[in-house]
């Protein structure tokens, strides 16, 4: 009797000790998705960037190389706009600021909001990638028919390997479904947009939190 | 110390002894032997990560 | 089939104070459908999922017939392609979660008490529930074929975003399903875990335990740490089908990769589930033919731990070409290579076992003989696949669908069937009919060679995995694995018939049916009653 | 014909020579990287063969001799350390011998710097997209298998299901950069011969590079499951001479040009319907069917669909823009303003949609641009 009693608190522990561990490792799996994003950050795998502005580090400008930065747009289904780069690629040097505009062509009849996914290649010129400023930190709302040009500003850290010279920068615009907006939120955020980065980063901060990253 | 560190080496390869695995279950501190599985994990997960680094170069 | 019903209890019990708090049966138990619908009795449940099992491995196997007659030769005939991508993925889910996962989970029910002394498992309700699960689960899962929009369409590896964005309206079903079968997996795997630590025989230490225990209690720690990691990345397509979310998909600031991994790293680890227990069975039969204890009987214990330990580390290594920095493919490549050591030393404990042994060839031997050859050429092709650069060439060919193959239809089910006709002279009393057996070896090991060898020249000619017709020159692999399908298909009614025929009747088996058996099982008599170790038997330290 | 191939297979096997590109092993290929490949799928083979001889080896020596039938009588040994100690070790470095090599190959398959040629790769359900960077050279590449052969009306050719209508045509001896992307689900590009093999990601890039040795046609096939049609997407590469992919690419640039300057011009219904029908049978028909019955309910029917036959601006607005969230991808860039303005008109008077309306490409190119 003693054992059997003994084996039945036993088998009560062991009980309550695997499932407080399935319950971990259920939050865990959901724990893995910040964990991921955290890890590509910071090891710069997968080409993600950060979604938050970066600021200019002064560093001294390596003029001895060169690295050709290419710039793809595209579309995807459901959303009728236009996404355009003023120039196919540029050359800079590491630890140069640079700024490119894009231009985005809302080409319906109504207002609809969209987001440019960013996404670099080679992966591992991801941590060495800077940008100031960048459309892709937020969702862009457009009028009907209306264009809106946005610059890219961004450095190349002078620490990038010697065997990356050719950065590829792609943007993938993709629709947003949300309500539209009252007239004047999005004008404030479409004059904001431009230059002033700080302003941006926390309007969009917002916005990304409401659409995105509903973890 | 050094034979928990032992036999969880061991434990790793896959070889042990009789002898010691006697020796290890009568020793009856099954923590240390959890713990030092554990860290000797982790030792193993970064070595490998940095030799993976290293080869990268 | 008339399933295997213990003979009923003879009312006399030596122990009148029953187990307390697990009074659940020793009045006469309901007649009929009930007494399955209600059964606690740790026999009568693992009977229950091992019939289940064999069904499930049937329609299964249906399943994958259908993908290889439409394979027979090049052109559709059969089916439309939308239909022939149902049958693969369908192909896979049954027989990963719904044959081989609760064939063990039904060996364990019947063996793990036998073999530790302990009079049922720990949680005989939950039992009963975890197993009722299983049914409607895959009722529920099959039901998705009749839906509009078809079933599942995607894969058994279901990767998004064609699992989300552009899944059949049916995906909402599979998921529930799936969460089912997890649940039901994650229950069976904590009965394992409560039985194995608390209801052992008064002096059986773990380190005395027979190694099917063993490999059973690893692979309910694994179930444990994995079920739910599946749980929540279906929980995440749920939520991206159906609220919005983005977790698996750019357009919402979410990635695509991260389902990959999230998936596999339920899904290396659910590998070895499937494989675990099948050491253990090939490790209690080895020696009993053999005549000889098993060989680093700790070793054996260590290395099924340590290939436990790695399975959490390995899991990228199916994911070599979806674009992991260099670095990622290094650690993946080494770490997966490292594998093969706590593998290896397993293979050459087993055959270092049969050396100066004196075997003999009785049908679980042979196809315990059989898993250990099968899966080492499995085990190799695995090596191969390791190699990163190899298989960005390697990748989602046939030749991947033959290394899995190797491992799980010789590996995994052989070491099923092994047990099977190992222990079935102790379930039903007879000895199955080892003419009948001899065939139904012969016959298994000829077609799965003849199914799954050529998929390996298939696949490094060029052949990708999961499309329903093909280009000429991988016509003649096709035709013969086609072949040796349908023929493996058609001699698994042996098997089937084998067993009828065993549990109707046949030569009688003594308590101690197999001369070199040494473990707790064969200390009751045969058939086992349908209550055994109600007092606690005096377990002596034996040979290992 | 199939059964005197296999019987030739099997012939070269016996006589011992060496498997290459016969057919049933993997191919050495033209490139440096592949032939790397090929190398280390020898070398881990041949050990997993000879390992395999000892072990498999020692094991039917053991059941043979050590018989119960022939009275052998058992052992009781049950470990021996140094033994397992040995068979521990030897793996070990066995393996670290083919890591090193392994490593070096994989160093060189992923730098792809200093690449001549950038290439675009966009995988869509179920065509390949190529975009030559930086050269306005663009074009989609279907399968030109006919549906007649593969349900086997008709004799299937000797590249059934492994030719395209336009191969992705790249010149030897110079570094090509790959960049991968997908507009759906996830497919992956794969040449057996270049051993290059890469998954292509919705809203991410990857990259790869080749650097053909030699010219010829080479084949493969989408290796990732990405729906239905995912065993009818090859892909096929013409690997070219230097001077001959210069004319080339030149070529394709003027002929983009003409295309771009056909837009201005007013366009016949004859010659709108003629165009539109080839541009239907190779990007349109594999989902909506030939004669426009889709198969409901994830591809509508075009034929006698009310919406579609009232609304030209709907009809012409779901074909530039796609649908969100369903497999009907937007062909704003994917094909021309004539392409576009070809198979709406196609599809608006085909199959008793005889709606009579005729869509000019000028009027599909100012919607593009506004």
């Amino acid at each position: 009797m003693d054992s059997q009693e003994q084996a039945r608190v036993g088998v009560r522990r062991t009980v309550i000790r695997t499932i407080a561990a399935l319950i971990g490792m259920f939050g865990f799996a959901f724990a893995l998705v910040p964990l991921y994003d955290v890890f590509c950050s910071i090891t710069g795998i997968n080409g993600k960037v950060d979604a938050t502005a970066k600021s200019v580090v002064h560093e001294e400008v390596d003029e001895s190389r060169y690295i050709n930065v290419q710039f793809i747009t595209r579309g995807s289904p459901g959303l009728p706009w236009q996404m355009s780069v003023e120039m196919r690629q540029m050359s800079v040097h590491p630890g140069q600021m640079a700024e490119v505009d894009f231009t985005f062509t809302n080409n319906s009849h109504s207002e609809s909001w969209g987001r440019a996914v960013p996404s670099v290649s080679p992966s591992n010129a991801t941590l060495h990638l800077r940008k100031i400023s960048c459309f892709c930190f937020q969702e862009q709302q457009l009028q009907a028919n209306e264009r809106l040009t946005i610059p890219l500003v961004f450095q190349l850290a002078r620490d990038l390997p010697d065997d990356i010279n050719t950065i590829t920068l792609v943007y993938t615009l993709y629709p947003v479904e949300r309500e539209i907006q009252s007239i004047t939120l999005n004008n404030a955020l479409n004059s904001s947009s431009n230059k002033d980065s700080q302003n941006d980063s926390k309007n969009s901060s917002k916005n990304n939190k409401a659409a995105g990253e509903a973890i | 110390m050094w034979s928990v560190v032992k036999s969880v080496l061991a434990a790793l390869l896959g070889v042990q002894s009789n002898q010691k695995r006697e020796e290890d279950f009568s020793s009856g501190r099954p923590a240390a032997y959890l713990v030092t599985g554990m860290v000797i994990t982790l030792l193993f997960v970064l070595m490998l990560i940095f030799l993976a680094m290293f080869a990268a170069r | 089939m008339a399933p295997k019903l213990p003979p009923q209890p003879p009312l006399q019990h030596n122990t009148t104070a029953v187990a307390d708090g697990q009074s659940h049966g020793h009045a006469a138990p309901p007649k009929g459908i009930l007494r399955w619908l209600l059964t606690t009795n740790h026999k009568e449940i693992g009977s229950l999922y091992l019939i289940f099992s064999l069904t499930m491995f049937f329609i299964g196997g249906i399943f994958a017939l259908v993908v290889r007659a439409e394979l027979f030769q090049p052109g559709l005939q059969l089916v439309e392609p939308e239909f022939f991508n149902q049958m693969t993925t369908m192909h896979g889910l049954i027989m990963v979660f719904a044959a081989v996962m609760p064939a063990f989970t039904g060996l364990a029910n019947w063996m793990i008490p036998l073999q530790i002394g302990a009079p049922d498992m720990a949680l005989p309700r939950l039992n009963n529930f975890s197993f009722w699960l299983l049914p409607v689960s895959f009722t529920l899962l099959l039901s998705t074929l009749l839906m509009p929009g078809g079933g599942p369409n995607f894969g058994w590896t279901f990767y998004a975003p064609l699992s989300t964005n552009f899944a059949p309206p049916s995906t909402t079903f599979f998921i529930l399903a799936l969460h089912i079968a997890g649940i039901s997996s994650i229950l069976g795997a904590i009965n394992i875990i409560a039985t194995i630590l608390n209801m052992r025989a008064p002096g059986m230490r773990l380190m005395d335990m027979p190694l099917f225990v063993w490999t059973w209690l690893i692979t309910a720690f694994l179930l444990i740490a994995v079920m739910p990691v599946l749980a929540g990345v279906i929980t995440m397509m749920l939520m991206d089908i159906n609220f919005g979310t983005s977790f698996f998909d750019a357009a919402g600031g979410g990635d695509p990769v991260l389902f990959q991994h999230l998936f596999w790293f339920f899904g290396h680890p659910e590998v070895y589930i499937m494989i675990l227990p099948a050491f253990g069975i090939v490790s209690a039969i080895i020696p009993t033919f053999a005549r000889k204890p098993l060989f680093g009987y700790a070793s054996m214990v260590y290395a099924t731990a340590a290939i436990a330990l790695l399975s959490f580390l390995v899991w990228a290594h199916h994911m070599f070409i979806v674009g992991l920095p260099l670095v990622a493919e290094l650690f993946f490549m080494y770490s997966t290579m490292l594998i093969a050591v706590p593998t290896g030393v397993k293979v050459f404990n087993w055959v270092t076992t049969l050396f100066r042994g004196s075997i003999s060839f009785e049908s679980p031997m042979l196809f315990a003989l059989a898993f250990v050859v099968l899966f080492t050429i499995g085990g190799f092709s695995g090596l191969m696949l390791a190699i990163a650069p190899a298989d960005f060439q390697y990748h989602d060919t046939y030749f991947v669908v033959a290394h899995f193959h190797y491992v799980l239809v010789p590996g995994a089910i052989f070491a099923i069937m092994a047990g099977v006709y190992y222990w079935l002279p102790k379930w039903t009393g007879h000895y199955p009919n080892e003419k009948l057996a001899q065939w139904h070896f012969w016959f298994s090991i000829i077609g799965v060679n003849l199914t799954f060898f050529p998929m390996h020249f298939a696949g490094l000619a060029g052949m990708p995995r999961r499309i329903p017709d093909y280009a000429l020159q991988f016509a003649d692999f096709n035709l013969l694995s086609s072949i040796g399908a349908f023929f493996f298909g058609a001699s698994q009614l042996l098997f089937v018939l084998g067993v009828i025929l065993c549990v109707r009747g046949g030569k009688k088996a003594p308590a101690k049916a197999w001369e070199g058996a040494e473990d707790l099982e064969w200390t009751v008599p045969s058939p086992a009653p349908l209550h055994t170790f109600e007092t606690p038997p005096v377990f002596h330290r034996t040979s290992h | 014909m199939r059964s005197r191939w296999w019987l030739m297979a099997v012939s070269l096997a016996a006589s011992g020579s060496q498997a290459q590109t016969n057919g049933w092993n993997m191919p050495v290929g033209v490139t440096d990287v592949s032939s790397d490949i090929y190398g280390l799928h020898m070398t881990i083979f041949w050990i997993c063969v000879v390992i395999g001889l000892v072990v498999f080896g020692a094991m039917f020596y053991s059941l043979f001799r050590y018989r119960h039938s022939k009275g052998a009588k058992a052992a009781h040994f049950h470990e021996h350390t140094s033994v397992e100690v040995l068979w521990t070790a030897i793996p070990i470095l066995i393996l670290v011998g083919m890591a090193v090599p392994a490593t070096a190959t994989l160093k060189n398959m992923y730098d792809s710097s200093d690449a001549e040629l950038d290439v675009m790769i966009t995988g869509q359900q179920w065509r390949w997209r190529y975009e030559y960077l930086g050269e306005d050279v663009a074009f989609t590449s279907n399968m030109s298998t006919p549906r007649t052969q593969i349900s086997g009306e008709e004799t299937r050719g000797e590249h059934y299901l492994l030719e395209v209508d336009e191969p992705l045509v790249l010149p030897i001896n110079r570094k090509v950069r790959f960049l991968m992307t997908s507009d759906d689900v996830i497919h992956s590009w794969w040449v057996p011969d270049l051993a290059v093999k890469q998954d292509t990601i919705p809203g991410f890039i990857n990259e790869n590079w080749v650097k053909i040795n030699e010219p010829g046609i080479y084949r493969g096939q989408c290796a990732e499951l990405c729906g239905i049609d995912h065993g009818f997407m090859p892909v096929v590469v013409r690997a070219v001479e230097e001077e001959e992919f210069d004319s080339w690419l030149a070529e394709r640039k003027e002929a983009a040009e003409q295309e771009a300057m056909g837009v201005d011009r007013e366009w016949a219904m004859d010659e709108l319907v003629e165009r539109g029908e080839s541009v239907y049978q190779s990007i349109c028909s594999s989902c909506h069917q030939a004669e426009g019955q889709g198969s409901p309910p994830a591809f509508p029917a075009l034929a006698n669909n009310e919406q579609l036959i009232n609304d030209v601006d709907w009809h012409l607005d779901k074909v530039v823009n796609g649908v969100s969230g369903a497999a009907m991808p937007a062909f704003r860039s994917t094909l021309n303003p004539v392409e576009i303005a070809a198979v709406v008109t196609y599809t608006r008077n085909a199959w008793g949609n005889d709606t009579g309306d005729v869509v000019q490409p000028s009027a599909v190119a100012e919607l593009i641009a506004q």
